[in-house]
This record gives C-alpha cells, structure tokens and sequence, in this order.
C-alpha cells in the first residue's frame, strides 16, 4: 500500500514517501518517517509488510554502521545495494521478506544514484523510479517531466505533479508525503 | 636457559619476547628477497628467483609472486608451503568480498583479514606461526595505490618502499636514502632493480633470476591490472641500470 | 560444511511462489522413444534424439545413450536433466567400486544403484530408463521406472514412443537373434517411435554391447533430414539492421598475464 | 478488460494493482471454484505407459495440431496448411486437407480441432451456395471475412476451437488476407499465421514480407508469387523442424498442401504452371471444396 | 504466467566461422509493467567465454556472482581461463544441486574453444544440457527464436554477416513477443577481441 | 422472410429466447438469424449448468493449448473546449504473444459517433459494429441523430443480458449531439459513467500519469491532440500489452476526423527522445 519515489537530479537525490499506515480499513498513523537515513549520504525509502520492514532494514543500516566501524571507510551506495540485495535473495529462500526498497545515495565518486531493489532481490540502478501502487501511476508522469541534472526547485516540481497523479487517481488515500534530499552536505527534509 | 619458554608457541619469555615468532622471522631472512617500491603511478614489487636445480622442471606459476585479486598482488619471503595456505584463504575472501558487495575488496581491509589468521597462531591453539612475510600491492577507491608488508607476528604496515627476505635490513638502509617523494614509475623500477641487486650481492643480474611485477592502471580499460615485466621488458630495464649480466646479452 | 547432494532449501520459496498461483515451469522432458532387444551374445539398445520442452524441439540430436561402464549402457526417458545425472552419478559409483574390486561390473550392480536411487527420491527424480550390458553372467537388459520399480525382459521399449516401438518388436522379436538382426529390428522399432510418436524424432542411435566389445554407433539411421531449403536462402547486406553504438574490445588477457598494451607504455627506451 | 483488470485476476503474492474503480469483490463471489488450482486433474487421459489412467472428465475440445499461413501479394494470395492430423502424441493420419476453397477468389484455412474445422467449412459453404442462389454471384473477400467473423462470434460461449486464415484476391484485384482468433476478431493484413507453429512462422513472414525490422525504412522488395511460394515452404520446413504438432513435409515427402489464386481464377488454369484445377470444375458450378476434402489439390509445385 | 515469464527477456546465441554471437534484449519487467529498458542479460566471463541468462532476474544476478566466484578462484589457482564445456559442466552442476528448489533461470553458453571453434550450449533450468554447432536461443520468445533462427540461420558465416543475421532473427521474434524487446545487445566474439553493439529497437 | 416455421428450441437451457433460425438437414443451427427481443442477436448457450465457467473447465489441465482471446491495450477519450478527443494505441496480444500490431481499436460506429475498444477484441468490435446497425434503425425510426446517451444505454443494456458470461470489453462510446460533445464509458459489467476524461485498458494508469497532469478544459485543439497522442505513447513504452501506433481522432460539432496515426514504438519514441535531448542541450548552453 506504501508509495515510495526516488529520483536523481544535479548533485542530489530527492526521495518522497507517502506517510499513511493502514491496517485492514482502518489508518493507524499520519505521520510516518518511511525514510530511513542509512548513513549521512543514503536514503532507504521503505515500502512492504511494516513488521519485516522494520527488521529488515534495521539489520541493514547497522551492517553498513558496522563496516565503517570496521574499515573506517564508508561503503558505496552500489556496495550497500548489493549487500542488501544478497541479504534478500538469501532470506528469500528461506523466509521471504516482503520489503520493497528505492535506494537514493550521494557519493563524491560516483554522484547522485537510485538503486530500485524489490522483494525477490531484483536489483537495478535507474536516474528515477517508483515502487508500489503508485508506481502504475506516475511511472509515466515521471518519464515524461523528468529531465536529467535538473535543480532542486525543477525536481520539487516534477515531484509534486508526482505525488499529485497519486492524490487524484489513486483509491488509496495518502494525503501527506514526506520529501527528502541527500546530497554531498548530507540529508535534509524538504517541505512539500 | 630460555630454551624452556620457546617450545610453546603462545607464551611470553620472561624478556617478553615470543621466540617461535623470532624464529620464524629469522627463517625468513634465509628466503629469497623482495623489495616493494610505491609511486603514484603503480607499485613495482621485484623479488629474486632462487634456482635451486637445474633439473627443476620451472612452472609458469612463480612460487615468489601470486595474485589475490585483479587490484592486488602480493610477493611472497619464507616458507612456500605455509604461503599457499594465506594465499588460498586471502583469495576467498576478496572473492567473498567481490561476491557481496559487487566491488574491489579495500587492500587494507583484506590485509586485516590475513593478519588476524596469523596472529591467531601467536595467541592459541598451540599451533607454529606461518613462516611468511607479504608485500601486498594494491589499489582500491579510497586510498589509491598502497604498498603493505606484513610479517609472522600478524604485524602489518603501510611503506612507501620496504623489503623482506635476505638483507632485507641492508635494502631498507638504501631505500631510506635513495627513495624520494612522487617518483615516477620508471624511477621506481630502477630503484626496485637496483636494491635487488645489492640485497642478491651479485654485481650482474640475469633476466630470469628475477621477477618484477607492476600494479597500475590500464589506460585503455581504465581498470586496475596486475602486469609482470616478460623477458625482454626485464633486460631492457637491467641494460638502462648497468646490471644486466654479460652471458644473457649472447644468448638473448 | 559444504555438504553434497540436493540442496532443498529453495523448496520454501518455490512453495510460496506457486500459492502465489504461477505454475511451476515445465522442466526439459525428452518426448522419447528408446528400446533393447537381446540378440545371441550381446544386447542392442536404441534412442531417437529428440528432446522437446512443451510442444517446441528444444534439440535435435541430443545423446539418450548414457555411459554407465565400459560393457553397460543406458537409455533414459523423462526429464531430461534427471537421466543425465542419475545415469552419470551410477557410473561414477561403479567405477570406484571397479577400482575398488579390481572386476568388471555387473549390469544387476549398476540396476539395483539406480533403483534404489530413484525409489528413495519416489519418482520425483523423473528417469524411465533401458538399462543393458553384457557381463560375466552373459547379457542382460532391463528397465527401470521412476519410482524405482524394474523388470528383466528380453527386449522392452520406453517413453512416449514405447507403444509404436514395442508393436515392431512384437512383431519381428524372435530368440537367439543375431547381431545384424537385432540391429535392423531396434532400428525398425526407433523409426516406428520417430515417425509416429510426435515426441520422437530426429536420427537412431544404437549400442551394441557384446562379451568384450562396446560400439555407439550415433546417426544409425538419418531418417528426417530437413529436406527443404528456400533456394534463394536470406541474405541481409551489411546495413541492413540499424546500430546505435558499436565498441570493440581488444581482449584484455585476465588475471596474472601479461598485456602488450601496458607493456609498450611501461617498457624503457632501450 | 486486460489482465491488470480482469475480475477474478488471480492477484499474484506481489502487490498487485487493484484496477481504478473496479469492485472485484462481487465478481469473486460469481465465479465458483475460486482460482485454478495449479495442478487440476489433466482431463485427456493420457497415453504415458506408466502415468496410469487419469480420470477423464467430458471434454468438448482437443487439439489437433496443424498450421496455416496466408501471404498476399500485388495480384495474389498464398494459402497454404500442413496436412498432418494429429492427436495427443499419436497421428491418426498424415493426410488431411485444412484448406477449403470458398470460391474462385476466396480461400480458407483452418487448424486447430479438426471436428470443428469440418463443421466449420460445412456452415461456410452452405452460407456462400445460400449467398449465390440469393445474389447471383460469387461472394466477396470483404463480405467473406465478415460471414465468417460473425460465424465464429455466434458460438462466443461454446467457441469453434479453430484458427482460421482467410485468404483472396478483392474486386479490384488485389491480394488480402484475414487473421483470426476463435472468437472471430479479425484484420485485413498482407500476411498472417496461426495455428501451433503460429510464434514460429510469423516473426520470419514479418521479416521477409513486411520488412518490418528495417527500421529505417530501406525499402522492401515485392515479392513474387514463386518467390512467396518458396518462401512459405521454407516457413513449413522450419516448422516442421521445431514444432512437433507440424509436419514440414508430409508423410509422401511433398511439400505442405496448398492453393493459389490469382486475379482471375480462369488465369488460374492457364498459368503455364501445371495444375489440376480445370475450368470444369467452376462451370459445373461444384464447388471444388466438395472435391477437395476427398482428393488432394494438387500442389503444383513438386 | 509462469515464473519465468516474470521479468521477461529472452537470449540467442549464434555460430560462424571462428565467431560467435550472443545477443538479448534490455527489458527488465513486472510482469506487464516495465521498469528498465537497460538490463544486462549477457555477463563476459572472460574474453572467449560468455554467459546469457533468461528468467527471474533475482536468480540471473545470484547465478552470474555465484560464476564469477569460482570462475575467478580457477583461472587464480589454475593459472589460465576456463574452457566454454569445463564452464557448462560447472553451470549444469549449481542448477541441477537446486533440482527440487530450483533456480529459476534457463542459461546460454557461447564461446570460442582453445582452437578458436565455435562452442554453444543451452540448459534448462535444472541443467540439462543442449550443445548445439547452430544456435541456441532462451527465454519467454524462444518459440520466435527458433522459428527465427531455424529459417534465417546458414553455416560458416562472418562476423558481419553473423552480427546480420542473429539481429535480424532476434529483432523479429522480439516484434512478436510483448514482455521481451526494448533494446538489444549483440556480442560478437572474435578471437581478435569482442565488439558489442546496441541496436535500434522497438521501445514499445 | 420470416423463418419462424423452421426454428426448433435448440440446446440445452440457459437459451433466453427463440427467433427465427436457419436450420440445415441435421436440424443445426447455421448460425444466428435469430433477434432478442431488445433487438440483440442471440449466441449459442453452451451445454451444461455453468455457462460461466465452461470455457475455463472445457480447458483445465491442458494450459498451453487453452482458447486464448486477443487483449490488452490503451485507450483514452477526453472532453474539452474543442470537443472530443480520443486517442488509442494498436496493438492486441493474447498472453505474451502479440497477435498483432495494427489493431483498428477506435470503430467509427456512424459519422458523429465512435466507440473505443478495450479488453476482448472480438467483444468490443462485434458489439459495436452491432451498436452501429440499431443506431442506423433508430434513425430510421425517428429521423433523428440518436444521442450519445442513447447509443450508450443501449450497449449497455445488451451487455448487462450477458453479464457474468466472461464477456471482457471496456468501451468509451463518444460524439457530438444536440446536447453538444459527450462521452461515456460502458464496460462489461454493465457499468455506464458519463463522464469527461476516461482511459481504460491494462495501459490505462499510464496513460492517466500524463493525461491527468496535462489536461485543463481550455487547451487549443493543437495541445490537446498532442497531450492524448503522448499519454498513450507513454503507455505504449511502460505497458507490456500496449504499443503498435498510436490512432488520434478529433470529435468536432459537423462529426469526428482521423487526425493521425503513427508509430509509437519506433518513430515516435527516437522522435520524443531527440526532442528531449535538443532541450537538454539548450538548457545546458543557457
């Protein structure tokens, strides 16, 4: 039910989540951080089963804390997705995990990136992407108003066109999104 | 009277020394040389290749020099056997690293990994030290080139140059004085050769009683590659520094 | 510890996936039609060799025929990575049991490996096979079904074809056959599966195992060659397919060997 | 509605998109039975010596196998079908003729289940002999191909399990021919496939003929009616090779049965190529279909 | 739909004269919902070796680390490249040990022998293996592929006349398939070195 | 020519109505002649107690030979200052395989009016080509245009008689009368929305992504035949089941136009995407 949205522009990615949690018919909490900051420089969007989500993405955020510990060097966003992706296909043949992930790093050697990583461990590195029912959606919004290296503002507004389409056509209500970037100064919220 | 404290591997002498440490250290400085020069070019990691018979058949696969992954290299000063064993184990694990994480493991988070072996036999299970020491070469992301050695202790550290194996002390002393920041690659050779040949103490060196290998970047792949000089390329480089032996010359 | 021997552990995900209502897919089945017969001193076996997946060949000359010892051989029906592996694992066993013993092998040793085998996996490992071998007891030729059941007959067919195999056999078999009769009868027997079972095809295979001599003779008999060409064939110039980007590599020689290319840049001026 | 919003779409374990504005609950109640289990009962009972026999529920269809293709040219049209009627993995015969000459301008081919194929033809024929006491002349390809989709639509809920290619020459003399599902949705193309090796034949037909993956638009040559002949045997004998429910050749070694038409179905006759087709059979106002299901047309290519 | 059929995509290898090629297309998919129009189906294993895979797209990755693992610990310990059958026996192994769980993943093996002769190798998804001197094709347009190849293929050709004829055979079949397409690659392998190509394809 | 005499009850039950039938020696009936009161032909009921569900057990255990009908697609219809505009893709794929390309899915139903095909297309075109012939009769009958309402109700109502059936159709009926330009969606459920904005087909979210975010009522006809053309080119590229061309028409006051038709997949995806880039490069300079 969760829509999480990612795209890269010029130096940074921005990351937007819806921030409803529903069970069965009825919406438990309004305000809900799908967003997870793995480091100073990634960003987690969160989609699935609430409970092995949080289990899940908890255990990766402390393996990357823990190899920085280890090498007192950080990891880069396609090392992280891998590690994640590997972790998923192990667990899938044993206890599935249903979590589906957009990954959104800022690295000085490789840039902004977007990692889309689904619940069976398809990884794929894409400029910009959706998971979730809202990906039906705005899939096509995005491909057409996305440009590459866009600013800040540009993105902010293909975003909201974005989370717009969802608001109109999509049965599920999700009145709030929650709107983060990542960029070489690290992580900060932006206001919808 | 100190005889009785060096059977056991994991206790300390009164001196607080751990003799089946020194010892294994002394068995290395009987191996056959090799000298580590960095540059910020590629590393050039030279050793000496002892020919102990004739009637030994050569295999292509040098027992002085080994590749661990497609960024790193290592030359090899002690005991061969015990060599392939942390070879084999430092393998696994960049290729374990490589299989997780999609990407080169960082040198020195390999070089952690099989120091920690080594130093597990100076600690417990009662086993005899790896009687080996490493210069690893290497290039990763973070750091760029690197030049590590490491010895039996499980002790490892980052050199601009070194050297392990016979008169390794002898090369140190050399390089300590001739090594100079930011040189080029072609300077590193020559000082890699010249340094071998005083640590071999034999005035003329012949092609093949020596290997060099360089760790650079491929200019056309823009990848990290191993190199090892082939024969032409080592006489050329023995002719420019003086050292090529006379009967080579005939016979090349 | 790497431990040998299946590995289960995808079974749960599968599980999950196939409540998730996709049907399992269809795994390389060899249509099939393979048969032996017992002539005066030896056996003949015979395969087609085709293997289909669903109604598509998936290959035209494929080899039924396995290995299991020097003097035994056997054809395989069913899945066909299943009689691949179960014929290769029996053989492999066989032979460090012959190293062992230092005698040849008997066709009941490699019979009761590959029942016990197939009944302990209770027919999910999907081999139907025609095993026969001359040994020190004389010839012998049986069958093996998946769940691990067999018999001992003078000759047997298997596979989708069995039916129009075994109508030649019970039509021309006769006692003490011999060599070239039991060839011509195992080639009829194939033929008959080739052109009237839609799951066999392609040429006959044969085997024929006599007291100290072994011949596979592939592409016994060639009945189905394609026999129509377009004259004028397809020829597409140069051009014809639009590119977008085209990059050539030369080999970048891998791991501990020597590149020219870094080997010019780096060797001295001598 | 397409799969995304098909009612009773067996929602797979991913999140899958419920269609917008679309109820599916009340569907669900509708349909009994819930979603196929994946391993149903298998119906036919089946030949494998050692499966055992299953338990054969009444069922109304079967395969049996066969292939069809039309290529039109400038002033002709190619039909042309397999000619092996297979069931199961057994061939009761080698030698069946799928095509059924409507007229002198309009051919048919059908494959699929050949019950229905017959009772088909049979429908057909009556309607085009109906068409020409009512009209006083022959049916046109248009008027055909909508006889027959209509036809086929009328059974929407106990289909003819067929799949037809309708092939011809139109009034001003070119060729077209028609491409079928079993429910009769159709399309006036120059090319068309259908039956088993349909996924086989057609990507090659779309190639050669249409040109259609000379995507910068390098012309295409006209092919001619040899050429198409030829090309169409070729189709056939790479079939044959691939897809077991079709036969490359059949059992005499002759090349797959098939029909030519040409503008005037009298030029037919006297095209210098040899055929068995005479101007009697026209006359005589028999329509050669009749003729046709019990003596081969002659393929007039050996 | 099958499990197969989940990403969509589909591989054909074909053989020339000392050459061969190996072409796929670029679709990664949902089912019917496309994500990425610039997949990687086929994986260098080493310059005269390379590796097509079809299915699900999470196996492909697992199947290709898994390869590259011991592919690089045997060219290290062997000191030399692996051969394309030594390479089949390997993938038929780690497939058919996963018989009752498998990988859901139908590999395609081209490469060039020691002697520069073509080698060409399909499997199922257990590992049963299909060593072919034509051509080999996987995926959900196999069927197409076959028809294709079957029609357009002629032995001993070039590698131009190679590079021609295996687009033109995947270009069509992928025309008539909807889950596979949206972009093509082709690898022609040469014993002079490997050229990759990306073709002008339907995007729809 | 009344037939009646010749008609017998035919088939088991589930049969609504009987009418006239041409029947052959054997007493079969030589397809359907024969009229549901509401005007509608009557199709053959097949036997059994479960019309429902027989074709899926007619097919059970034998999946790859199962009777698989031509689906999916992308089509969109919206109203604006200028009137109607209806915009759909061509393609038609039964299962994975795409059973062709070149689907003619919007059907001219008479001069001022057109219907959209989405779902069956076997449904969709019989259906609405059998709209077209009771439109003409409505004419006929009270020499006027028949409202878009009207013809809607009408298919509607033929297809509620076959509801639960497994008839597949998801249909926009459109065009300009008396009352001006109007659109509804009829589906087959038996569902009618009279509405100004509709797409429909397993395309039909992507469409709206693009058409959603690029409509408001007064775009000039230029920009509204160009925001319906690229939302189903869009759709063309994400969906799987849509692609082909992409058909434009324009429902003006004097009837509907066919504005274009054009290939999606190749001409106009590298003619969108040098588009984007000539913007790109601009935007890089300035």
């Amino acid at each position: 039910m969760d829509s999480i949205i990612a795209l890269t522009g010029d130096g940074f990615v921005m990351c937007a989540a819806d921030m409803t949690n529903a069970r069965s018919i009825v919406v438990m909490k309004e305000d809900m951080d799908k967003i997870m900051e793995l480091d100073r420089h990634r960003l987690l969007c969160m989609a699935g089963e609430p409970g092995d989500v949080a289990q899940f993405t908890e255990y990766v955020q402390k393996n990357v804390h823990l190899y920085q510990l280890r090498t007192g060097v950080s990891q880069s966003t396609r090392a992280i997705a891998n590690f994640t992706r590997n972790e998923l296909a192990k667990s899938l043949r044993k206890n599935p995990y249903s979590v589906n992930l957009l990954l959104g790093g800022y690295d000085q050697h490789d840039g902004p990136e977007v990692f889309y990583l689904d619940y069976l461990g398809t990884l794929h590195k894409m400029p910009f992407s959706a998971q979730g029912y809202c990906a039906y959606f705005i899939l096509a919004t995005l491909d057409r108003y996305y440009k590459p290296n866009m600013s800040e503002q540009e993105a902010l507004e293909v975003m909201r066109k974005a989370i717009d389409e969802v608001r109109i056509r999509f049965l599920i209500k999700q009145p709030d999104f929650l709107i983060k970037v990542v960029d070489k100064n690290g992580i900060r919220t932006v206001s919808k | 009277m100190s005889r009785r404290y060096d059977s056991r591997t994991t206790i300390f002498s009164p001196e607080g020394r751990l003799y089946q440490v020194e010892y294994a250290m002394e068995a290395i400085g009987h191996a056959g040389s090799c000298v580590g020069v960095f540059s910020n070019e590629g590393v050039v990691l030279a050793v000496e290749k002892k020919v102990t018979s004739k009637l030994l058949e050569v295999s292509d696969q040098s027992e002085k020099m080994y590749v661990i992954d497609k960024h790193i290299s290592c030359a090899v000063a002690g005991i061969t056997a015990d060599a392939n064993i942390l070879i084999n184990q430092a393998r696994l694990a960049a290729q374990r690293y490589r299989y997780q994480y999609q990407e080169p493991i960082p040198v020195e988070y390999l070089l952690q990994q099989v120091c920690d072996t080594k130093q597990g036999y100076t600690q417990f299970g009662g086993l005899r030290p790896f009687g080996v020491s490493f210069l690893f070469a290497g290039w990763d992301r973070h750091y760029g080139f690197q030049l590590y050695q490491s010895d039996p202790s499980g002790n490892y550290g980052g050199w601009k140059a070194t050297a392990i194996g016979s008169n390794s002390n002898a090369a140190q002393s050399i390089m300590k004085s001739d090594y100079k920041e930011g040189l080029s690659l072609k300077e590193a050779h020559e000082l890699a050769i010249k340094v071998l040949s005083k640590t071999m103490d034999s005035t003329t060196l012949a092609a093949d009683k020596l290997e060099v290998t360089t760790m650079l970047k491929n200019k056309e792949t823009n990848e990290v590659q191993v190199h090892r000089l082939r024969e032409k390329e080592l006489e050329s480089l023995l002719t420019t520094s003086g050292l090529l032996s006379a009967q080579t010359e005939t016979s090349g | 510890m790497e431990r040998g021997g299946f590995s289960f552990d995808n079974c749960v995900r599968n599980a999950m996936l196939e409540s998730a209502g996709y049907q399992p897919p269809k795994a390389r089945k060899t249509g099939t039609t393979i048969c032996g017969v017992i002539f005066e001193g030896g056996v003949v076996l015979g395969a087609d060799t085709r293997a289909t997946s669903g109604n598509v060949v998936f290959e035209k000359n494929c080899e039924k025929i396995h290995y299991i010892a020097p003097n035994i051989y056997c054809c395989g029906a069913g899945t066909a990575a299943d009689t691949e592996n179960t014929t290769g694992l029996i053989a492999s066993q066989l032979e460090l049991h012959r190293l062992s013993t230092g005698r040849e092998s008997r066709v009941i040793t490699s019979l009761t490996m590959l029942k016990q085998m197939l009944f302990k996996y209770q027919g999910h490992v999907s081999a139907a096979l025609v095993l026969g071998g001359v040994d020190l007891k004389g010839p012998h030729l049986y069958t093996v079904y998946p769940h691990g059941s067999s018999d001992s007959l003078p000759y047997v067919t298997m596979g989708s074809g069995s039916l129009a195999a075994m109508a030649v056999f019970e039509a021309n078999y006769k006692d003490n056959l011999t060599e070239e009769e039991a060839k011509l009868l195992v080639k009829q027997a194939i033929s008959a599966g080739i052109f009237n079972d839609l799951g066999s095809g392609g040429n006959v295979n044969l085997c024929v195992i006599k007291k100290g001599k072994t011949e596979v003779i592939k592409g016994y008999a060639q009945e189905n060659p394609r026999k129509y060409r377009r004259p004028a064939g397809y020829s597409f110039p140069t051009g014809t397919t639009s590119v977008l980007e085209s990059k050539f590599q030369r080999p970048v020689s891998e791991i501990a060997v020597v590149t020219e290319v870094v080997s010019e840049s780096v060797s001295m001026e001598t | 509605m397409d799969p995304l919003l098909r009612p009773g779409h067996n929602a797979p374990h991913l999140p899958a998109a419920m269609g917008p504005g679309y109820a599916d609950v009340f569907d669900r109640l509708s349909r009994q039975g819930g979603r196929v289990e994946t391993t149903g009962t298998n119906a036919l009972p089946t030949f494998d010596a050692h499966a055992g026999a299953k338990q054969a529920s009444f069922q109304p269809y079967q395969n049996n196998g066969g292939s069809v293709v039309a290529v039109a040219g400038k002033d002709f049209c190619v039909v042309a079908s397999d000619t092996r009627f297979g069931l199961g993995f057994a061939v009761p015969t080698r030698m069946i003729s799928r095509n059924l000459v409507l007229n002198d301008k309009v051919v048919l081919a059908t494959a699929g289940m050949q019950a229905d194929t017959c009772t088909l033809h049979k429908v057909l024929r009556i309607r085009l002999d109906m068409y020409r006491q009512n009209h006083g002349k022959d049916m046109s390809l248009g008027a055909v191909s909508q006889l027959l989709s209509n036809t086929l639509y009328y059974k929407r809920f106990f289909p003819y399990y067929t799949f037809n290619v309708l092939g011809g020459v139109d009034e001003n003399g070119e060729g077209f021919c028609y491409g079928y599902d079993a429910i009769g949705s159709h399309e006036k193309v120059k090319v068309v496939c259908t039956g088993s090796s349909q996924s086989l034949i057609q990507p090659v037909l779309d190639n050669q003929v249409d040109g259609k993956q000379m995507y910068d638009g390098q012309p295409v040559a006209e092919l001619s009616l040899e050429q198409t002949v030829e090309l169409v045997k070729d189709c056939f004998s790479s079939a044959g090779e691939r897809d077991i429910y079709t036969v490359g050749l059949d059992g005499r070694g002759q090349p797959p049965l098939y029909v030519k038409i040409l503008k005037l179905a009298f030029v037919l006759t006297s095209h210098p190529l040899r055929s068995k087709y005479t101007r009697s059979h026209f006359i005589q106002g028999q329509s050669p279909a009749v003729r046709d299901s019990q003596t081969t047309t002659d393929t007039y290519f050996t | 739909m099958s499990i197969l059929e989940y990403n969509g995509g589909c591989v054909v290898a074909m053989a020339g004269k000392e050459c061969v090629a190996i072409a796929a297309d670029r679709r990664l998919g949902i089912q019917l919902q496309t994500l990425a129009c610039d997949a990687n189906r086929v994986f260098r294993m080493h310059d005269k070796l390379f590796l097509g895979l079809t299915g699900l797209m999470t196996d492909i990755t697992s199947l290709h680390n898994s390869f590259d693992f011991k592919l690089n610990m045997y060219s290290m310990r062997e000191g030399r490249l692996m051969s394309p059958q030594t390479f089949s026996s390997l993938v038929a192994s780690t497939l058919y040990e996963k018989r009752f769980g498998p990988y859901f993943s139908e590999p395609v093996i081209a490469g060039l022998n020691k002697d520069n002769t073509p080698f060409l190798c399909a499997m199922d998804l257990l590992g049963a293996a299909a060593y072919a001197d034509d051509f080999v094709v996987s995926g959900t347009c196999a069927e197409s592929l076959f028809g294709t190849c079957e029609t357009f293929y002629r032995p001993d050709l070039g590698p131009d006349d190679l590079f021609e004829t295996i687009s033109q055979a995947m270009l069509s079949a992928l025309d008539r398939d909807c889950i596979s397409g949206w972009g093509v690659t082709v690898h022609i392998i040469t014993p002079e070195g490997v050229t990759a190509k990306s073709l002008k394809a339907r995007m729809d | 020519m009344e037939l009646g005499f010749l008609d017998r009850p035919h088939g088991a039950g589930g049969v609504r109505v009987t009418g006239a039938a041409l029947v052959d020696e054997l007493g079969y009936s030589l397809g359907c002649d024969r009229m549901h009161p509401t005007g509608a032909p009557v199709l053959t009921a097949p036997p059994g107690d479960a019309p429902a569900s027989f074709l899926t057990e007619a097919f059970r255990g034998q999946d790859d030979h199962a009777l698989k009908f031509l689906h999916g697609t992308t089509t969109l219809a919206f109203v604006f200052q200028g009137g109607v505009v209806v915009a759909v893709d061509s393609r038609a794929s039964m299962g994975q395989y795409i059973g062709s390309g070149s689907v003619r899915k919007i059907i001219e139903i008479n001069p001022y009016l057109l219907g959209t095909m989405a779902g069956g297309a076997a449904d969709c075109s019989f259906w609405e080509r059998d709209l077209g012939r009771r439109c003409r009769l409505y004419e006929l009958r009270n020499k006027e245009r028949i409202s878009v309402a009207a013809a809607s109700k009408l298919l509607a109502n033929t297809v509620y008689g076959y509801k639960g059936m497994g008839l597949s159709m998801g249909t926009m009926i459109t065009g300009w009368d008396k009352t001006g330009p109007n659109l509804f969606y009829v589906d087959n459920d038996g569902t009618r929305l009279k509405g100004h904005k509709f797409s429909v087909g397993s395309g039909s979210t992507y469409a709206y992504g693009v058409l959603d975010q690029g409509y408001h009522w007064d775009l000039t006809v230029e920009d509204a035949l160009e925001l319906g053309r690229r939302s189903i080119f869009h759709a063309t590229h994400r969906d799987a089941a849509s692609g082909g061309f992409i058909n434009v028409y324009h429902v003006k006051e004097d009837g509907w136009v066919n504005i274009s038709h054009e290939d999606s997949g190749m001409t106009k995806y590298y003619e969108y995407k040098a588009q984007s880039a000539a913007v790109d490069s601009t935007a890089m300079e300035s």
